[in-house]
This record gives structure tokens, C-alpha cells and sequence, in this order.
């Protein structure tokens, strides 16, 4: 366990409590809460570990971000759904600079108009939160999802 | 199931039932995927040392590849020979020899059985009959071809070779894969809750694109008037679709088509900075090799998407292999990981299709004595000079319909 | 399946593998669904203007209603005449024609085809045939008929009027939709995993009511010693029960019945806060209307519940919609939203009727030769002036052996 | 993010703990959570949505908690079942007077006695909690549930 | 299916489709479960008072077991006898007669129908015809046995007496259950996807034990060189293995057929703390009782694994009962617990078996032509002194083939 | 709802945290989350509510915790699978001398290499944690899952 100054780790909880709601019900801010140059990555467990390049989402930059953003609200065409972040067991692993990096736990279910919900995926967050702005963002997201098989497919980020 | 007329034969419909159907789906896997044809089941790229192994399935079949010692592949059944575990439980791997856990009976890397524990039995009781003869209890064996690094097995015996098998496509493979080492760069695995051949009726339907795929058409990545036309081998079981981009802009007729165009600009361009990389003014070139894969080469975005059956008519496992070359640089990497985006589990034009096609299983299910409709570009199954044509489709279900005896 | 002798008809018994038997389901669909009936598929306030539409299902198959320019109603089915798609991907909505995604293939509220893209091909290569004739590939459309703001849908051809069809029952279903103007106050959606036919088995048995619901005995609200009755059509089809509250105390001889009565009183009594809006004594009317509906009201609460089936003889989706009528004040609202509290999937009623009709899924699926046992009020399937009588049951089973030729 | 006192967060969190406690093995002590005159719902996400009013429970004040506390505990006949809340991102949306709003993620599992568990509901709570007694309170609380299609019946509070 | 010939004879081969054909699943229930077979449902020592009753299952049908107040105990099926409710849904309980939700029918505990509301009907109206008999409408009961504490039930009659049944077998059964009193210290429930066979050919295979279990032998707990014996009764469908602890080091050939040795020390070596407790020099005792249990005893652990199928083909529920001994000091009894780490979802050993019998249905799943072999001993099928051999296994299969007629 | 000193508070959460994490993604440090004379229980709500004693695994000391770990590395077979553990809902339900007396809720879902997550089990913990060290430890813990029939095994630590 890092010793870790206690507000410090309260507004990283609450910075991806923040994240959580804005992807499942905000999305439109979603790119909002990354850094202008920021990365994101979606990437399966597989990949991580066999340390194979491919992501299965990536945004290099905030206009990356939206154009995604544009995609899910405007280009896409998919059955609606509604996902639901579930965040916990979020850890400081470090800390330089203006960044920590954290990771954290998270489960995502997503929910059609007439069925049920189902896991869309569980995995962990690794991240780099900038510290220097006003508000925290990400500099670095990447969302390593453990069950290797999608169920159909991420539309919206996890 | 009778269809077909003077005016109309038959494989320009499609009768439900082959979506849902059980004794379809097992006839299927009979006749196509353990007949007589070629089933991708992997890169040499992802073997390429002595002992290393990965697992796949030929239609619902688990089967394990391997790299001998003197370089060679071994395709064979993950079925120990002993009382039938599923063996090999890791998706790959790198072993002297393939043991199963239950008993340790040990294959080689070609699956010949050599090892059983106890088969001399212990002090003197129990072990094997002496007329046991190992050689008679080895993994059952595909016939494994190769081409250009690029892996095939089949449960037929005298197989033509690959070259011929491809027929008329070849060129287009070899296009891909020219002997060049590949490099993978990372799987994605899919569940899509559809009826397999939807998957590849999806690529030989070269005239969705620029109506299904808003991204496509409103970023003008993607238009009615980009020149295109579809090939196919004499069966026309396999088949390649190629498109030019061009740089003018879309005409007034293509737009008039492309209803939902709606005039977008990137905010991250960087997202499609290809090259040219290949041969010819062809920028998609997108393939079916009969009965498994659709072979990708969406500018600098390559992909093997291979199909996986699992008992189900209504669904199956889609993997997908994402690679580039040996001699790639950095740059190139790079730009084949963000063209990526488009494609896969998470991809701006894959979703789109993932959608439809499981649409199409919830659409057909219920109506096993419907038919699906496929004219356009009248009643031809041949190659073609443009892509608003679905004889694409009609030569697959013609094809099918010939192997399948329906 | 031989059921039946001199003493005991067939229709006293009900086999079990009706409840499990994969082909029995089948000919449900066929003979039940997709045969001579009126399926309920929404209300007219559902899709109160031009462009409405609804997604539904009649039996396993998904169809849309939609509202024309005219005030009309089409239904039909959700399946793209092309290639199968269920294009209609949102349970509801507002537009001017239906497009399917995947090219865009064109309907009008009718389900008429009205749009192909590329249908004379592009630049001059590609397109449909000459001689394709869309009006050939309209969207399949079934009948339509609506009373006093209730929408049904028929496969079959020359149905009677919904009036005829309804027969003896219409008086009770025009008590609740009396021409008045309706207001949607909500959905539920509950997934049983029971075959459909027990929840309507389930209304269809008022013999249960006092025993079952301990909330109901406990609280005073419904006792044996109510007057109640049961109605039927000539077929026996559609049923009717009605019950009265009564405001005395309950008899000896109800109480000595009804064990399970713990005399509770609510600490929110608002919850039964009901008033009388309907003519006549009756306050609470349950109705099933062949084959896919339940009538209910529960003093102030109304409802229809829908079965839909899902390819599965074990399980179905079970859709209500709570209305009022547009006359309603808020008071009026308030008191029938309170009152839901008893119904759906958290209904201090309802709950304990998912349950009983799961343990039967549950004790009836390994029987498929065993049967039950429907003989309290004697024989009879016809009206009766008690409620404690299986006769519901009998003239339900009656009428479905001869359909189904069992 | 609001800016809040980090005490009133970690007590609301406290609160939200206490309340999946109190939901998944003391129930008696539901009503209790609640002020007197309390608003309690669940509502379809669908319904949500649309703006119908239908809820899928609904109680008006405690008299009406405790009822369903009764239903649940001796009238109500059901196959028995044990319920399992997550809550997480539990986020501060406004403040005034004695009342805070909060919204907050929840995933109820059920599991019955001889399966494994399954999804009850995922989705997420939008509470008016009122801070001027000693212990807090639910004034309004309203669980959105994503998966319309409801896997049986909603017995307990989500 | 033909399998055989004079050298190999049909039970020396496995015939892969009996793990997922749902004909002979069906077949399965019909002639085994529900046929001439004494099914394990439970322990005395579960019910020991009047009034108590337990929940289970024989093959598909889920059952009561419940002591009358005579001490006596009744078997019925959980299905009233009314409309088919699975009425009893709690796993166990104590009640002075079991009434169905749905309606109220009430049974006494040994199944006969004692109560039915409203059978009279009510203010004269209603009720049941005269002629109807309760005794006539009893849940079905199945016969009862016990020996030494443990229920069997059959849905034959004129089953012989459970020792007769159990033959040659009895006094294995007899060590385990002796007339002492037991305690059951808990239960385990596992879903476990593969055919319920494959987890009885488990048991019935002591020849995978020094193989697969990597623990026991790394451990030094289970070695090839300890001496073992396998026994039947004359039918071959029960079975017990036993083994001896040697104190010894493994011999040099042991340890060369092992090859998984590691040679580790436990840190905690409180987990296999045991004492000799039972007479004669077996520590580990393994017994299969047709149909539908395993015993275990191994060293202080002692568990019954019982069998429950649900309709599937291709995976059963396993319900474990861990028990000891009234006279157990409190030292015994942690001991047992400690040493229940070996077993269970979680038990070092049993994990193993967990896994290879699920890729087992993985491995012949899709091959359902194909055949596993079980030569390993011979071609025997009876009583051996050692227990690298297969014997069991053919046993088995003879017998099996025999009472499905295959 | 116990009055506790915040920062003890904060400081069992970041145990639970860090916990979730050894289990997933270190678990050769898993021991090492425990006191010496530590147990540790896994047990299913079956037992646990019907007083049965039988644990689905149990470690008496740190010693059998190693033991348990090196079967997981070494010496158990079984298909490879990643699991996640999500705890939130931790409570402080008493304090005595150096220990402190929790509960929390989890989730643990599991993926195999080529499937998608499946809930693997929740249920609640019921731990002692010992606050004498400098770091928080396990004195006590019992693991008890909801869901009794377990979908195959648990072999990695709840
Ligand atoms: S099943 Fe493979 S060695 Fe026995
Ligand atoms: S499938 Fe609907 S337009 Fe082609
Ligand atoms: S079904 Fe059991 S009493 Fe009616
Ligand atoms: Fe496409
Ligand atoms: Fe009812
Ligand atoms: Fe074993």
C-alpha cells in the first residue's frame, strides 16, 4: 500500500466516479475528461499479456475522442443499450510529477430495450491522472478487458 | 424446400432454414467444414519455433497446430486418443511433446501417441495387452498444407493443392500474403449471435458499404463511385471485391444513393493516414476463401477473420488475426494499429455489420419458410466490373447449395 | 396421448408435455398464433400520430404496427423483404417511412416497399431486373381490426369482426375500453420461465385467489365469501371472472377454507385507496382474450398483459401496459399508480403467481407423461356463478385440443 | 465534480454501505433508512425515459415501507432468495437546505439455494438524502433499473 | 453403433455420442434412473426428527424425502398431484404436512393427499364432484429402503432388498456406514459441465490418480507403489478401489512412471493430520453405487457425491454431503474439515478431476462417431490386486450397455 | 451506522483494495495479507446460515495459505482463467484492542482465455483485521458466497 496523501486518493475516487457516470450517461462529455494529448486504449487481456500491440479501441488525442464520440451519437448504427460502469478497488501505484498512476477495478453491464443485463466486460483500469489542471484528467487510459470474447461488440468505452 | 423458377433459380433466394436449422447446421459441418475443403487454421507466424503450438477448431472441432522439429506443422485433433480430453487447454504454447493431464499420455509434435504411463503396467500388473499398438491410437490427423506462411488443414484425403484449391483467386491472395514474413500484431475474439454464413455473406455483399456504413460515407471514405469490381475462383466459392478511392469529390448520383451522407470532417485525421502500399490502384481489397475466412486488406489494415463454430446454428466464436510484416517500420506499425479502429469488436465500420447481421438471425428465425431475396445485378454468379451486384451472394449460395445437396 | 374416459372428459386432465414438447410448441405457433385468431399488438395511444410505430410479436414473430397519414393502422411483420433483417430495431418511435439499415431498403407505414437504393444500378451497371416488382416485395402484412382503441393483428384471412370474434365476452371487454380516450402510464417487462400457457391458465383459474395470495386474505381483500362469477364465448376461448368486494366481515365458513388469513392491517393504507368508476357491482374483472392477452381490473388498476413467446416452450417474455383513461385527473393517477403496487414483476399479487407458475414449469418438465388434474366445480366449461370451479380451466383445454387436433 | 466537504462524501458513502447491508440481510430495518414521510421507487429505465410515471414499487411514506417489509417477510410467497448489492460511484449532485442529492450506481445480484447468482438488476439510484436528523436519510430514492426485462420479480428493495 | 470384435470386446470402447445424445439421455432416465436402481436421496441424519424434509432429485425429478411421525420415511415426488407445482422449494425443513402454494392441497409426510380447500366448494356451490377420490390423487411415491442411515429410493417395484442390491459390495458400504449415528458437517454444490457419466468413470478410473493428481503425488500422498485393489459386486455396476499409504519412499519405478513428482513439503502440515479410524489397512476407499453416487473415504474425509441430472445432456449438478460420526470428538472433527480441503469445488485434489472431466465433454462433444478405448489391464472386467487397470471402467460400461440395450 | 475515526476508515478500504488486487494479479503475495496465525475461509451461504461447519477451503495459518498458492502455481491442473474481484459496501461493525471487526460485499467474476466474464461468485465477508503492524492484516476472514452451487470450481482465493 503507497502512503498517500488522503485527499489526494478521495478526488481520484471521485474523479472516476465522475468518469463512470459520464460514460454511461453523459457521453457527449466523455472526451472532456482527458488531457488534450491524452491516449485511450480498450485492449484485450489477451493482447496485454502476450504484449501484442493491438487495441481494440484507440484514441490518440482529444479529436480522437470525439470523433468517437461522433461515431456512437451519429454514425453508428446499432441496437440502443444502455452500459453501466461499476468502479472499485482504485489503487495509486505511483506518482511523479503532475501524474499519478492509478488502477482500479471495473464491471460493465449493458442492458438492451426488452432484454435483461449481462456483463459486457470486467478488467482493470491502468492509468495516468494529470494532477495539474484544476480538474484531474486522464493523460493515459488503458481499459484491459479480461474476458477475451466480446459479446457482440463496445460501442461505447468501458 | 423447393425454390427456383424459369424466371429466378434457386440460389437467388435464400430459404431461412439454413440459419437455424440443426440438422442443416450438422450437415454443414459434414460436408463443408470436414469435406472436402481447405479450413484456415493459423500463420506460420504464430508457430515459428520448434515445440511452439496454438489451439483453433476446424467448424466445431477443437484441433491444435504445431511446429515440429524439422519445421514442419502437425494439424490434429484436440481429442486424446485415450477417452477424448480436450488436452490442449491453453490457446497456445511451446512443448517438446503435447501431454494430457488425465492420464499423461504424451503426443509428439505431429500427434503420433508416444508415451503411456503404466503401459507396461507396475511390478509386474495391469498395463496394456501386448497386441496395444500405439501407432493404431495417434491423434486423429488433418492433411496440413501451407502458402506463403499462411496455414490450411482438411479432413479430405488428396486434396488439390492450396494453388488450385484458390483457383482464380491466388493473385489476390498472394497479393497479401507474397512471401513476405508476417507479423502478428493481436487477435480480438467476437461472440456474434448469428448464424455463421451471415459473416461471410456480409463481405460478398459488396453493395451494403455505402448504404450501411455512415462513418464510411460521411467521413467520404467510402462511395458509390469509386470504381470496383468482384472476382471469383470457377466454383465461385471463393471470391475477392476490390475498390479505388478517389479523390474527387462524390458525384451528384452517388449521393443521390448515398442517402445518409452527412458531410463530416475528422477532428483526429491522423486516424486514417495510410499509404500505398501495394501493388495496382486497389485501396480495399476484401476476400472469402471458402468455407472459413474473409481475408482484409482495408488500406494498411490487415486482418485474417476466421470462423468459429460451436454447436450452434444461431451463433458463433469470430477471431480475428490483425498483422502487418516482418519489415515493417515503426511508422507503418502504428498506422495499421489506428486504421484498426475501423475494424473489430470495437470497429467504426465492424460494428455497423456486427448489428445487421445479428438483426438478420432475430429477422429469419421465426421464419423458417421465408426466403431472402438476392437480384441485384441481376441473375449472374461471375466476376463483375462494379459492386451493386449481389452475385456475390448467388454464386456463394449456389456453391453451397451444390455441396450441400439441397 | 390417450386421455379421457366416460366419467372424466380429456379436457379434465392436462398432459404435461404440452408444457415442454418442442413440437407441440411448434403447432402452437402455427395453429395458435399464426392461425385463426386476433393477436393484441398495442393501443391506438401508443401510436397516436402520423409516423408512430411499435415493435411487437405475434407468437415467436416480430412485427411493428405503425400509424399512417390516414389514421390507419398497418401491421407487419419485422423482417426486411430483402434479406431478412429485423429492421426495426427500437420498440418504438416516430417516422416517415421504415428504412432497413443495411441497404436501406424503404417501407411506408403500410409496409409497402417504396424504396431501393440503386435499384436501376449506377452508372449504368448493377441494379435489380427489369421486371422486379417491388410491390412482389412488400413486407409481409397481417390483418388488422381495432375496438375502442385496442389493436389486433390476424395471419389468417376472412377473421371475423372483432366484435363476432369476441362474442358473449364483448360486454366485459367494452366495460373497459369503452371508447374513451387512453392514457399509457407505464410498462413492465418480466421474463417467466414457464410455458406461456400457464399465466393464462394461471387468470383463468379464480379457484386460487383466496388460497394463494396471503396479502389479499390477510388484508381483507379478497375472500371466498365474495359473489363472483365466470363468463365465457360460445368457444370458450375467451373467459371472464368478476368479484365483488364486500365490506362485512369474512363468514366462518370462508375463514375455516382460507388458512393461511393472519388479519393484518396496512400502515399505509393510501395503497388501497380505490374508488368505483365502472357501472355495476364488480370490482374486480379478470379477462384472457385468446391467445395472447389478459384483461385486468383491479378496482382502479388496469392493465393488458401480452405473451410473447420466444422459441422456447419454457419460458416467455410477459409484457404489461398500465393505462388509465385521458379524462383522468391527477388524483385518479396518483390512486391507479399506488394501486400497481400490486401487479408486475414487484406486485404484491403478481409475485405470488410468478412463483407458482415457475415450480409448475419446474414439477411438470421431467412428467412430459403425466397429468393434471382440473376437476373442482364438476365438469362443466361453461358460465357459472361461483368462482369456485375449474370450469375456466376445462373450457380453456377444450378449446385448445381441438386447435391444436390433440 | 462538486466541490464537498470530503466528510459529508465519506458519510453519504458510509450511508449508501449501510443501506446494501440493510437491504441484503436486515430487512426489517429498510424503513428505517427512510424519513417518515419517504418516497421510495423503482422505476423502469423505459418508463424513466419516456416519462411514465409507472413504477415497479412504489411506497408513499414509511406506513407504506413497512408493509412491503411485512409482504416480504410473511405474506408474499416466493422460492427463497438471497439478494447481494454493489453500489459504487456514488456522486453528490447538488446541495440545499438539509437535503443532499446524490446519484450512485447499483448491481443487485440474487442467487437462490441451490444455483449460482445471476444479475437481479444493474442500474442506478437518484436519492434526495436528508442530513438534519443525526443519522442520515432517505428522503426520495428512486433505483432505475437498465435491463427493462425483469428475470422473475423484484422482491426486495433494489 | 457396432463396436467390437473378438479381440476388442464393445465395452473395451466408449462411444462418444452416450455423453451428448439427447435420445439417450433420455433413454437414460427412463432405464436407469427411473428403473431398476436403488437411488441415493439422503441421509436418516438429515431428518431425524418428525416432520423434517429434504428437497433432491432422481435423475430429472425433483423429490421429497420426509419423516413421518412412525419414524418412517416417505419418498414422493415434488409435483402435485393437483396441477404439477414443484411444491416443496425449500431445500429441507420441518413441517406436519407439506402443502402446495398454488392451491392448497395438503400431504401428509409420507406423500397421501389430506387436504383439499374448497372441496365441498362453498355456500353449496362448487367443489368436487362426490366420486372424487384423494386416495387416488397422492403424490406418486417411490419405494424406500434404508441401510445404516442412508435412504435409497426406486421407482420399481419389487426392487430386491438394498443388501441384496448392493452384493458383494455390502461390506465396503458397511465399513463407511456401520449403524453408528452420523453428522453431516455440511454440504458442497457444484455445476459441473459434462455428462454425469464422465464423473462416475472418474471414480471407476484408479489408474489416472498417480498421473493427474500433481498434489498427492508431489505431496508424497498418493503413490503408484502403494498397493491397491479394485472390487465389484457380480454385476460389475458397483464398484470400490482401496489403497494403503505405504510410509516408505517411492520405489525408483514408481517414481519413473510418475513424472509430475516435485518433491514438495507442505508449510502447513496440519492439513494432513489423519488417523487410522476405520478396520484393516485401507487409508483410501473410493466406492461408485449405481446409479447415482460416489462414496469417499479418504483417510478422516468422508463425503457422499451424489448425481443430480437437469435435462442436460452435457452437464449435472454434483451435491456433496460431508459427514462424520455422532461420537466425534471435536478434534475429529477438524480434522475432517482440515482434510476437506482435498475435495470439493475447491479441493486440491478434486479440482483436477473438475477440469479434465469438463474437457473430456469439450474433447468428444463434437465427435460423436468417434470412440474412446479402455484397455489398459486387459480386457477384464472383475475383481484386481493392483489398480493400474481399467477394469472398472469396462464394468461399468458392460453393465450400462446392458440395462440401455445398446 | 459506527462512528469511526475516518482515516481508519480509509484505511480498511485501501486494504480491501489492495486485497482484490493481490487476488487477481499477484497472487504469490496473497499470504502475505494475513497475519501469521491468520484463517481464512471460504464458505457458501448454505452452511454458513445452517450452522454447518464444512468450509469450501480453509487455511489455518499463513503456512496452509502458502501451501494453497503453491497448489495454484504448481501442482493444480486446470484451464487458465483470469478472475476480478469488485468489493465496495466494506462496513466497520466493531473495535477491540488492535482489531477491528468488517464487512464488505464482492463480486469475483471469471474469464477463461477464449470466453467472455461470468460471475464466479458474490457474497459478503465477514473479517477481523488486525491494526496492531504497519500495515493492516487479516486476522479472521470468512469468504461467503450467495450462489451455493458453485459453476465448476473456485481456485483462486474469493
Ligand atoms: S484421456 Fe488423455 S490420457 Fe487418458
Ligand atoms: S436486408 Fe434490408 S435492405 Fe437489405
Ligand atoms: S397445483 Fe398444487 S394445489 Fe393446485
Ligand atoms: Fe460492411
Ligand atoms: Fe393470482
Ligand atoms: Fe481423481
Amino acid at each position: 500500500m503507497e502512503l498517500v496523501a488522503p485527499d489526494l486518493h478521495a478526488r481520484i475516487c471521485a474523479f472516476y466516479d465522475e468518469y463512470g457516470f459520464v460514460c454511461d450517461d453523459e457521453i457527449e462529455r466523455w472526451p472532456d475528461l482527458f488531457t488534450d494529448d491524452a491516449t485511450y486504449k480498450i485492449v484485450s487481456r489477451e493482447n496485454h499479456e502476450r504484449e501484442l500491440p493491438l487495441p481494440t479501441m484507440s484514441c490518440d488525442g482529444r479529436g480522437m475522442l470525439r470523433d468517437r464520440v461522433t461515431s456512437m451519437l451519429r454514425t453508428s448504427v446499432y441496437v440502443p443499450r444502455q452500459i453501466r460502469h461499476l468502479i472499485a478497488n482504485v489503487r495509486i501505484t505511483g506518482r511523479e510529477d503532475e501524474r499519478v498512476g492509478t488502477i482500479a477495478n471495473f464491471a460493465v453491464f449493458e442492458s438492451f430495450e426488452d432484454t435483461g443485463s449481462r456483463i459486457l466486460a470486467v478488467g482493470r483500469y491502468y492509468d495516468l491522472i494529470a494532477t495539474s489542471g484544476p480538474e484531474l484528467r486522464f493523460k493515459e487510459k488503458v481499459c484491459v478487458y479480461d474476458g477475451n470474447l466480446v459479446p457482440g461488440s463496445i460501442i461505447y468505452p468501458l | 424446400m423447393t425454390i427456383g423458377s424459369i424466371r429466378t433459380p434457386p440460389w437467388a433466394r435464400i430459404p431461412y432454414d439454413i440459419y437455424s436449422d440443426p440438422s442443416i447446421y450438422e450437415r454443414e459441418q459434414e460436408r463443408i467444414f470436414w469435406g472436402r475443403s481447405w479450413n484456415y487454421v493459423g500463420l506460420e507466424a504464430e508457430i515459428p519455433r520448434h515445440g511452439d503450438f496454438k489451439r483453433t477448431a476446424v467448424g466445431d472441432r477443437p484441433v491444435v497446430l504445431a511446429r515440429d522439429k524439422d519445421g514442419s506443422i502437425g494439424v490434429f485433433e484436440n481429442r486424446c486418443a485415450h477417452r477424448g480430453v480436450a488436452f490442449c487447454y491453453r490457446t497456445h504454447g511451446n512443448a517438446k511433446a503435447l501431454q494430457c493431464p488425465y492420464h499423461q499420455w504424451t503426443y509428439d509434435l505431429r500427434g503420433n501417441l508416444i508415451g503411456i504411463p503404466f503401459r507396461k503396467g507396475f511390478q509386474g500388473q495391469g498395463g496394456l495387452p501386448d497386441d496395444f499398438d500405439p501407432a493404431e491410437h495417434s491423434l486423429t490427423k488433418l492433411s496440413v498444407t501451407t502458402r506463403n506462411g499462411v496455414i490450411f488443414a482438411s479432413y479430405a484425403d488428396g486434396m488439390e493443392p492450396i494453388e488450385a484449391y484458390l483457383g482464380e483467386i491466388l493473385p489476390w491472395f498472394d497479393r497479401m500474403f507474397d512471401g513476405r514474413e508476417l507479423r502478428v500484431l493481436g487477435y480480438w475474439r467476437q461472440r456474434i449471435e448469428c448464424n455463421w454464413k451471415l459473416i461471410i455473406e456480409n463481405i460478398r455483399d459488396p453493395y451494403h458499404a455505402t448504404l450501411l456504413h455512415v462513418f464510411l460515407v460521411s467521413f467520404g471514405l467510402n462511395r458509390a463511385d469509386q470504381p470496383g469490381r468482384v472476382v471469383f475462383d470457377s466454383h465461385g466459392r471463393h471470391y475477392a471485391a476490390m475498390n479505388e478511392r478517389l479523390d474527387r469529390d462524390a458525384s451528384a448520383e452517388a449521393k443521390r444513393e448515398m442517402k445518409s451522407i452527412m458531410d463530416l470532417q475528422l477532428e483526429g485525421p491522423k486516424l486514417l493516414d495510410v499509404i500505398r502500399e501495394f501493388p495496382g490502384r486497389e485501396t480495399l481489397v476484401m476476400q472469402t476463401i471458402w468455407p472459413n475466412i474473409i481475408l482484409q486488406q482495408q488500406s494498411n489494415a490487415l486482418a485474417i477473420r476466421q470462423v468459429i463454430t460451436t454447436g450452434d446454428p444461431g451463433g458463433f466464436d469470430f477471431h480475428w488475426t490483425v498483422f502487418g510484416y516482418a519489415t515493417d517500420d515503426e511508422a507503418m506499425t502504428q498506422r495499421r494499429l489506428r486504421l484498426a479502429n475501423l475494424m473489430g469488436p470495437s470497429g467504426l465500420v465492424s460494428i455497423d455489420d456486427t448489428e445487421v447481421v445479428e438483426l438478420t438471425q432475430k429477422g429469419t428465425g421465426p421464419f423458417s419458410e421465408a426466403q431472402g431475396v438476392i437480384e441485384m445485378g441481376g441473375l449472374t454468379t461471375g466476376d463483375e466490373d462494379h459492386v451493386i451486384t449481389e452475385g456475390p451472394l448467388r454464386a456463394f449460395h449456389k456453391y453451397y447449395r451444390e455441396v450441400m445437396g439441397l
